[in-house]
């Protein structure tokens, strides 16, 4: 309901300012830490690839709202099977590719089977896997039919990864892409930015601004000093929350706080001795204080968490309190599992600074408790390589950012290796209950295993922090998905 | 000359030739697979195959060694794991970034080093030379990257003289470019300038004591006619090696400035491509910076025998 | 002109003395910190971060409420360590092939030696102590290995140069009329003689080895936290210095004021070495 | 009027005193030799007189030139009269020109800064004329050519062309032919001579070797100490001067050994066709390399007891001889044998015949590992025996070795540095004596001696021969000495022998060429009444 009437307030303040045109402020630069490697969404999974691309170049049969609420995007409605099987899209009708082809069913059988091929190299293959085939009934109607039910599947379909691609132009799309949405890609200078400009053919309503630069500013002093000159308008996720006073004492900006789907986890290896003793991950998490982390590593951007899951989902529930910040009790559990004198292990951290910075704050926690860590600071391919896919670690800082990804905890082979079949056997039965009231309780029972289990250590949920020019309107708040969705922005007066 | 010539080159080809093989070696030990890191954390098994296989990861070591090289050869650099386009385009793009830095820095080392180096020694124990000797002393022990932090908070962040960073394009205008590198390039052309002016003022001092300088006082020329006319030139050969070091540096040792100043160049291309695992560009601009130091190095050796009529005759 | 003469004897032993003093510091802040700091830096203290200067921290606390001073100590062990370990590998290693080089010039051996260095000398050095760190992992460890590398070819040349010099000299030729093999001769007659070469690049290297410790822990890839090293303390600073310009400031200064010291001392040693200079001033 | 006239110069350099009261003159046309053993002065009198002073030089009283007190005369006004009014010509010719600048341009030089309207063409064409004027014809050594092309002599020609380029009143030439052979040398001096006469220029000669200018001089100076000793026409101060200083340096010069002929017939070294080649870098990218025989066929015997000199000019083959003989290097063709033994068997040095021989260098200060005491210097051939001698053995034998070169057991704790150039050489000989070789190689051993100092090293060697029977090969490029200390004398040019015979044969009436021209160029002092000649010692 209140998405309802803010979408419509916000139609309506479209409504008021169309008719004032702006001479100078017509088009917008968005500043990123990183830059895509390429810009095919479906065969990777850079997270900048989707923020550039996702809804403003390319748009998916189901698309996510600011909110994280699944709307309809291509497939302007669909009819759901009562066995959960089988579902038709109907897809909009008149939508163009930029390259001037007819978006028809065909191209959402050619995605959807290019996706799910044997020799995909889709990022998020697992969203497709229980598709068992699509087909085109007509031009503007598809039919996909599911091997098992699955309640998830119209979610999975908003993905930047399950995005609607055309045969004509699939060879150059690392490139070159050419999607539906409201703006077209124009040029990519590498290392430096990425321009879009708005697509005047576009099937809904036309994006409000002509042009969007995608500036690629790594370093947060650079991004600092870009803010400050005003070479971007915005700096969506703000590298270095420290600057952020800064930029609040300062009227031409304005900061904008939400949440993203990123919970911030201490993992630990369940597999590995000591963490093989749920005493030993208990002493962990207690041993914790997460509002210093929060405010030394983040600088009070973060909510603080439980369980692994996000606070602004209506089925979350808070269970920050069975992991309250206790050193004393840490010690004594520590003495329980025979661990009195402490121990030694490693605590390997990959590059973004709130595992850097908390990673320091954490061994200092833990060293107050006893337990020695050895930081090692990883880049991403040795972290996948290291802690992700050979499970040499005993302790790691990440940030899992993917949306309603609790399931993971019933993945033995999982990096952490939690090994419960009780929780394996619920979320297998989450994957095919459809009653949303029944749902709802199952994730809250799951919620509470993985707490009271101390898997991991759950720290805080990511803050996503953007600064924008006070001017600029339309920037979405919290961040569902990693998209910059554009196709709303404008300039106020 | 020719033959000299022809010497060197072969002891080029040589070299590359070695270089290529360490190189090659070096970063097939490289742990991390490329694939893997692509697709993420939620990436199947066989979809990291698939890509492998896609990416030519899975061929023996050297049939990938001699790809590489024969590509190398034909100008083909292969095709980047992650950009998934030509190495040699995202390369060139990447060059005129690093080439104009590159030569600009130089051109400011030159420009400090020469009247310093120059005016320190002809003034050798005067105040200006003890002057010259104490900035150059200071500017060899400051690290250009905590220069370069200082001057973006003075610069760009107070005084809003200059951007903080980033990369305009040429096409946005000629001096728009050029003030957008002028940070980098002072930053960068310090320490290296209070280099080459001592080395300058060495160099010149040990001429001036030479015996033909006598000789040329001896003639009636003035002390700042026989350093002009005589030292200077034969001062200049060590000169010539350092600055033939320093391109070479300035090519590939902006690195960290790249990062600092966000700028699009090599140095920034090959340190994001040793994070992303993009082996194949990791490799082949490597090799191009080696190849740039090996014809920089070739460049002065043949700019020694211009210099110096003893090599030209082939002595 | 005769007190002019005397007064540059007294200032270069003058950047003797001034070097010496400035390197000396510093290594004993950094044993200093072995027994005591002001502060433990391994503790953090997050409510009075980003402190000025001030009475209870001379140089204030960084972002998570850490002494500077405390760490700035214990950061001059980490370079110091790192770099004299490097300077020893480099001249561990090139000082033995530099003289082989010399001793037998113009020989197979001789040739692949100065290859090898030229092609050492081709590679981007940054460059290839992030591609080791990137193999190897980031350590200090691995650091020195990254710096004592390029450290290798700077003593073989130089050794190799002084020491061609040497060879031709009479008292060379003595040592072999007295029937002296080429090691033992380089061993008791060159390398004692290109000691004070040594003694003064030696220094250089030293004071770029800091630079250079300071440039891969920027980066991240030199010691790894909680040791506290200056290039890292630079990097941590780098998003703090429009709010904390003293946490960019004193481990800067640190680093410059250690390699200046550590170059003058170098100066000074050459002035006093340098057989020429020395004679132009009896 | 004088042309030159030094009054009472005094200089110090950084506070140490070099000149004391120094005065001359010089009229015009005239030449005067100023002679000294080094550290006497002479050439910072020159030096002086151009005002051409080190840093940290500090000069009182009077030079004058033409009147002009070149001591007050301001830097651009020396200039103009530098090269213009006095030319300079200087010892060393292998740096004294600018490596990078052809010859005709840096003769060229010396007429377009003294004369700014002069066309760079007309500069040239008179640099060729004055080249010309100096023995290198433009058709065999164009303007283009650059100094690395030519050899030591023509270098000090292109130098002095560069001096009198402009015909100056007064010409100094600050020991000009020092560092060449003496046939280039005898070419030279008379190069000079003939430009003086036709130029009607003052000529200034610095040398150290009396022989060179009593040729030649109008007048002599001798100097000593940064004073001026004694002054005169050249013919009276050379046979008539009774100064002390003066007659010990004349006795000196001629000094003759008393030697013990005490040869034996019975071969000690014999060199049969000995073959030595080097090889030279290549050409060509894929040319071989190829070769320099630097020694060429050579066959002499050495016999116990006796003195053999070897003489020849730079670059004739007998340093790599010496090499070759010490078995320091293999040769390419023929056998040398000491003893009847070969020095270099199955490619190895060999130690036992080794230890028969030892060699004296040239350079005393470059003969010594500066960072070891003498004992240990002097002690290095012991590594030849078999067992080496310890404790008070070696200090004993360390002792005796240098008593009987005249120094002390005390001085083996000193470092070489606190001994003067003769004082090393005496050490190097102890060196050589320590291990009681029967062969001693004399490589040049008293060339970097003041004449005085190398008297002295002389009396020491026939001294030594005498009392330990030693047996020397004496290699010279100084006839005067060669002549005085060997029994037979062996010249060799070009890799090859091509005289050899009794000493005072082969000086009296040398058969070959090559042996005449050495011995015409060879510059002598004039003879010097018996009475006078007398005094001994020094």
């Amino acid at each position: 309901m209140m998405k309802a009437i803010s979408r419509s307030m916000f139609a309506a303040s479209m409504m008021l300012t169309a008719g004032a045109a702006f001479a100078a402020n017509t088009d917008v630069t968005v500043g990123l830490q990183l830059e895509p490697p390429h810009l095919d969404p479906t065969s990777a999974a850079a997270g900048a690839i989707d923020q550039v691309l996702y809804s403003n170049v390319f748009e998916g049969l189901t698309r996510f709202g600011p909110d994280g609420s699944v709307n309809p995007g291509l497939a302007e409605s669909w009819t759901i099977s009562d066995d959960g099987l089988s579902y038709t899209f109907k897809l909009r009708a008149g939508v163009k590719f930029h390259d001037g082809s007819d978006f028809e069913a065909t191209d959402v059988v050619f995605s959807l089977d290019r996706a799910r091929a044997e020799d995909s190299v889709n990022a998020q293959k697992a969203l497709f896997a229980g598709i068992a085939s699509v087909e085109a009934l007509d031009a503007g109607t598809v039919k996909v039919t599911l091997s098992d039910a699955n309640g998830s599947f119209l979610f999975n379909m908003a993905w930047g990864d399950a995005v609607m691609v055309a045969p004509e132009s699939i060879d150059d799309i690392k490139s070159n892409p050419v999607g539906t949405g409201a703006f077209r890609f124009d040029s990519w200078s590498r290392g430096d930015k990425i321009e879009l400009a708005r697509n005047e053919d576009y099937w809904g309503t036309p994006a409000r601004i002509e042009a969007a630069t995608f500036k690629f500013i790594s370093d947060p002093t650079a991004a600092f000093a870009a803010m400050m000159a005003e070479d971007v308008d915005v700096f969506y996720s703000y590298p270095a929350p420290e600057n952020l006073m800064a930029f609040e004492a300062d009227a031409r900006f304005t900061i904008l706080s939400g949440s993203t789907e990123g919970e911030t986890i201490l993992a630990m290896n369940n597999k590995q001795a000591p963490f093989d003793n749920a005493k030993v991950r208990a002493a962990v998490s207690y041993a914790i204080d997460r509002n210093a982390i929060i405010d030394g590593a983040m600088f009070g951007f973060g909510t603080p968490i439980g369980t692994h899951f996000a606070p602004h989902n209506p089925d979350y529930v808070d269970l920050t309190g069975n992991s309250a910040y206790d050193p004393e009790k840490a010690r004594a559990l520590l003495a329980e599992a025979g661990l009195a004198d402490g121990f030694k292990t490693t605590l390997k951290l990959p590059p973004p600074s709130y595992a850097r910075r908390g990673g320091e704050i954490i061994a200092a926690q833990l060293r107050a408790v006893g337990i020695e860590t050895e930081i090692s600071n990883l880049e991403w391919a040795q972290w996948l390589e290291q802690v992700f896919r050979g499970y040499d670690y005993g302790l790691t800082i990440v940030s899992h950012t993917e949306p309603m990804d609790i399931g993971i905890y019933a993945r033995p082979e999982y990096y952490f290796q939690y090994d419960n079949a009780d929780f394996q056997t619920l979320i297998a039965d989450l994957a095919v209950e459809a009653d949303p009231g029944k749902r709802s309780g199952m994730l809250k029972q799951a919620q509470t295993v993985i707490s009271e289990d101390y898997v991991n250590a759950y720290l805080f949920q990511l803050a996503m922090v953007s600064v924008v020019k006070t001017d600029l309107k339309g920037i979405w708040e919290n961040a569902p998905t990693q998209a910059i969705d554009l196709t709303s922005v404008y300039w106020a007066d | 000359m020719l033959i000299y010539a022809l010497k060197r080159l072969r002891s080029l080809v040589l070299s590359l030739l070695v270089a290529s093989v360490v190189i090659f070696a070096v970063i097939e030990v490289v742990p991390g697979d490329p694939a893997a890191f692509m697709l993420g954390i939620n990436a199947q098994e066989d979809t990291i195959a698939a890509l492998r296989e896609e990416l030519g990861l899975n061929l023996s070591v050297y049939q990938r060694y001699f790809n590489w090289v024969g590509g190398l050869l034909s100008g083909d650099f292969g095709i980047s794991y992650t950009y998934r386009s030509p190495v040699a385009e995202i390369v060139t793009e990447r060059l005129w970034v690093s080439l104009p830095l590159a030569a600009y820095a130089l051109s400011l080392t030159v420009l400090l080093a020469f009247p310093a180096g120059i005016l320190a020694a002809s003034r050798r124990g005067s105040v200006t030379d003890l002057s010259v000797m104490g900035f150059t002393q200071l500017g060899v022990a400051i690290p250009n990257f905590w220069f370069a932090m200082l001057m973006v908070l003075a610069f760009a962040i107070n005084l809003r003289w200059f951007s903080a960073g980033g990369f305009p394009g040429w096409d946005e205008g000629f001096w728009i470019s050029m003030k957008s590198l002028t940070l980098p390039a002072i930053a960068l052309a310090l320490p290296q300038a209070s280099i080459l002016a001592r080395v300058m003022r060495s160099s010149l001092l040990d001429t001036l004591g030479e015996d033909y300088v006598r000789t040329c006082r001896a003639k009636g020329l003035s002390k700042a006619q026989a350093l002009w006319r005589h030292a200077l030139r034969n001062a200049l050969i060590p000169v010539l090696t350092i600055i033939g070091l320093q391109f070479s540096f300035l090519l590939a040792g902006a690195i960290i400035i790249e990062n600092v100043f966000f700028l699009p160049g090599l140095g920034r291309l090959v340190f994001q491509s040793i994070s992303q695992r993009d082996l194949i560009v990791v490799e082949s601009v490597v090799m191009l910076l080696v190849f740039a130091v090996i014809l920089v190095n070739f460049a002065v050796d043949i700019a020694y025998a211009l210099v110096d009529p003893r090599l030209r005759r082939g002595r | 002109m005769a007190e002019k003469s005397i007064l540059r004897l007294a200032l270069s032993s003058r950047n003797l003395i001034i070097g010496l003093a400035l390197s000396l510091v510093f290594v004993i802040a950094g044993l200093l910190s072995f027994l005591w700091t002001p502060y433990d830096v391994t503790m953090l203290d997050i409510p009075s971060r980003f402190q000025t200067p001030s009475a209870a921290h001379w140089l204030g606390t960084d972002h998570f409420g850490r002494d500077i001073l405390s760490m700035i100590m214990v950061g001059a062990r980490t370079s110091i360590a790192v770099a004299l370990v490097a300077v020893g590998i480099g001249m561990g290693l090139g000082v033995p092939l530099g003289l082989a080089a010399a001793a037998r010039k113009d020989s197979l051996l001789d040739d692949l030696i100065m290859r090898g260095n030229d092609l050492v000398f081709a590679f981007p050095s940054l460059l290839i102590a992030i591609l080791i760190t990137a193999v190897f992992g980031p350590s200090a460890l691995n650091a020195i290995i990254a710096i004592g590398v390029f450290n290798i070819p700077v003593f073989a040349r130089l050794v190799r140069g002084a020491a061609l010099s040497l060879w031709t000299l009479d008292y060379v030729l003595s040592a072999r009329v007295a029937g002296k093999g080429a090691a033992r001769i380089s061993f008791e007659h060159i390398l004692p003689n290109v000691a004070n070469l040594l003694i003064v690049q030696g220094t250089i290297q030293f004071s770029l080895g800091i630079l250079a410790e300071a440039s891969l822990s920027y980066v991240g890839l030199g010691a790894q936290p909680p040791i506290p090293s200056w290039g890292r303390m630079l990097a941590d600073s780098q998003t703090m210095i429009s709010l904390a310009p003293h946490m960019a400031l004193f481990p800067g200064l640190a680093i410059v004021l250690t390699v200046l010291g550590l170059n003058l001392a170098g100066d000074g040693l050459r002035d006093l070495f340098d057989p020429k200079l020395r004679k132009a001033r009896t | 009027m004088s042309l030159l006239d030094i009054q009472k110069l005094s200089l110090s350099i950084h506070g140490t005193p070099i000149l004391d009261n120094v005065s001359l003159s010089l009229r015009p046309g005239e030449i005067l030799g100023v002679i000294g053993e080094s550290g006497s002065g002479k050439s910072m009198t020159a030096f002086a007189t151009m005002q051409l002073l080190p840093d940290g030089a500090n000069a009182s009283g009077k030079i004058l030139l033409q009147g002009q007190d070149l001591l007050t005369t301001s830097e651009p006004e020396l200039c103009a009269i530098r090269g213009k009014d006095i030319g300079m010509v200087f010892q060393e010719p292998m740096t004294a020109l600018n490596p990078l600048q052809s010859i005709g341009k840096q003769v060229a030089e010396t007429l377009r800064i003294h004369d700014r309207s002069l066309s760079r063409g007309e500069a040239m064409r008179r640099a060729a004329n004055t080249l010309e004027r100096c023995g290198l014809p433009g058709d065999q050594f164009p303007l283009s050519r650059y100094p690395f092309e030519l050899s030591g002599g023509q270098r000090q020609r292109v130098v002095i062309a560069m001096a009198i380029a402009l015909q100056p009143k007064l010409l100094i030439a600050d020991e000009p032919t020092t560092a060449l052979d003496v046939t280039t040398q005898a070419q030279i001096l008379v190069l000079l001579k003939r430009l003086v006469s036709e130029d009607g220029m003052a000529l200034m000669m610095i040398t150290h070797d009396l022989a060179v200018v009593s040729g030649m001089a109008d007048r002599i100076c001798i100097m000593r100490a940064g004073k001026v000793i004694e002054e005169g026409a050249a013919g009276t101060l050379i046979t008539e001067s009774k100064h002390p200083y003066t007659r010990a340096l004349f006795e000196a010069s001629s000094h003759q050994p008393d030697r013990i002929q005490g040869a034996h017939n019975v071969p000690l070294l014999q060199v049969r066709n000995v073959v030595r080649d080097y090889a030279l870098p290549r050409k060509g990218l894929f040319a071989k390399p190829g070769r320099h025989r630097a020694v060429n066929d050579v066959s002499f015997e050495l016999h116990h007891g006796e003195s053999l000199g070897l003489v020849g000019e730079s670059g004739c083959g007998k340093s790599t001889l010496t090499r070759a003989i010490l078995g320091l290097e293999e040769v390419q063709g023929g056998e040398i044998l000491l003893d009847g033994e070969p020095v270099f068997a199955a490619n190895q040095p060999n130690h036992k015949v080794r230890r028969k021989m030892q060699v004296v260098f040239q350079d005393p200060y470059g003969s010594f590992n500066p960072r070891h005491k003498v004992a240990r210097l002097i002690a290095e051939p012991f590594h030849l025996l078999e067992t080496q001698p310890r404790g008070a053995e070696r200090e004993a034998l360390i002792d005796e070795a240098l008593e009987s070169v005249g120094l002390t057991p005390v001085d083996k704790h000193k470092y070489i540095h606190e001994f003067s150039g003769g004082q090393r050489q005496r050490i190097a000989i102890a060196r050589a004596l320590i291990i009681k070789p029967k062969l001693i190689i004399l490589d040049e051993a008293v060339s970097a001696l003041d004449v005085s100092i190398r008297a002295q090293i002389l009396d020491l060697l026939a001294d030594l021969s005498a009392r330990f029977g030693l047996t020397y090969l004496f290699i010279s490029h100084d006839l005067s000495v060669v002549r005085a200390i060997t029994d037979r004398v062996l010249v060799m040019q070009d890799g090859e022998i091509v005289e050899q015979g009794e000493t005072g044969a082969v000086f009296d009436a040398p058969a070959h060429a090559f042996t005449r021209t050495l011995i015409a160029a060879a510059p002598r002092l004039p003879d010097i009444p018996a009475h006078i000649g007398d005094t001994h010692g020094a």
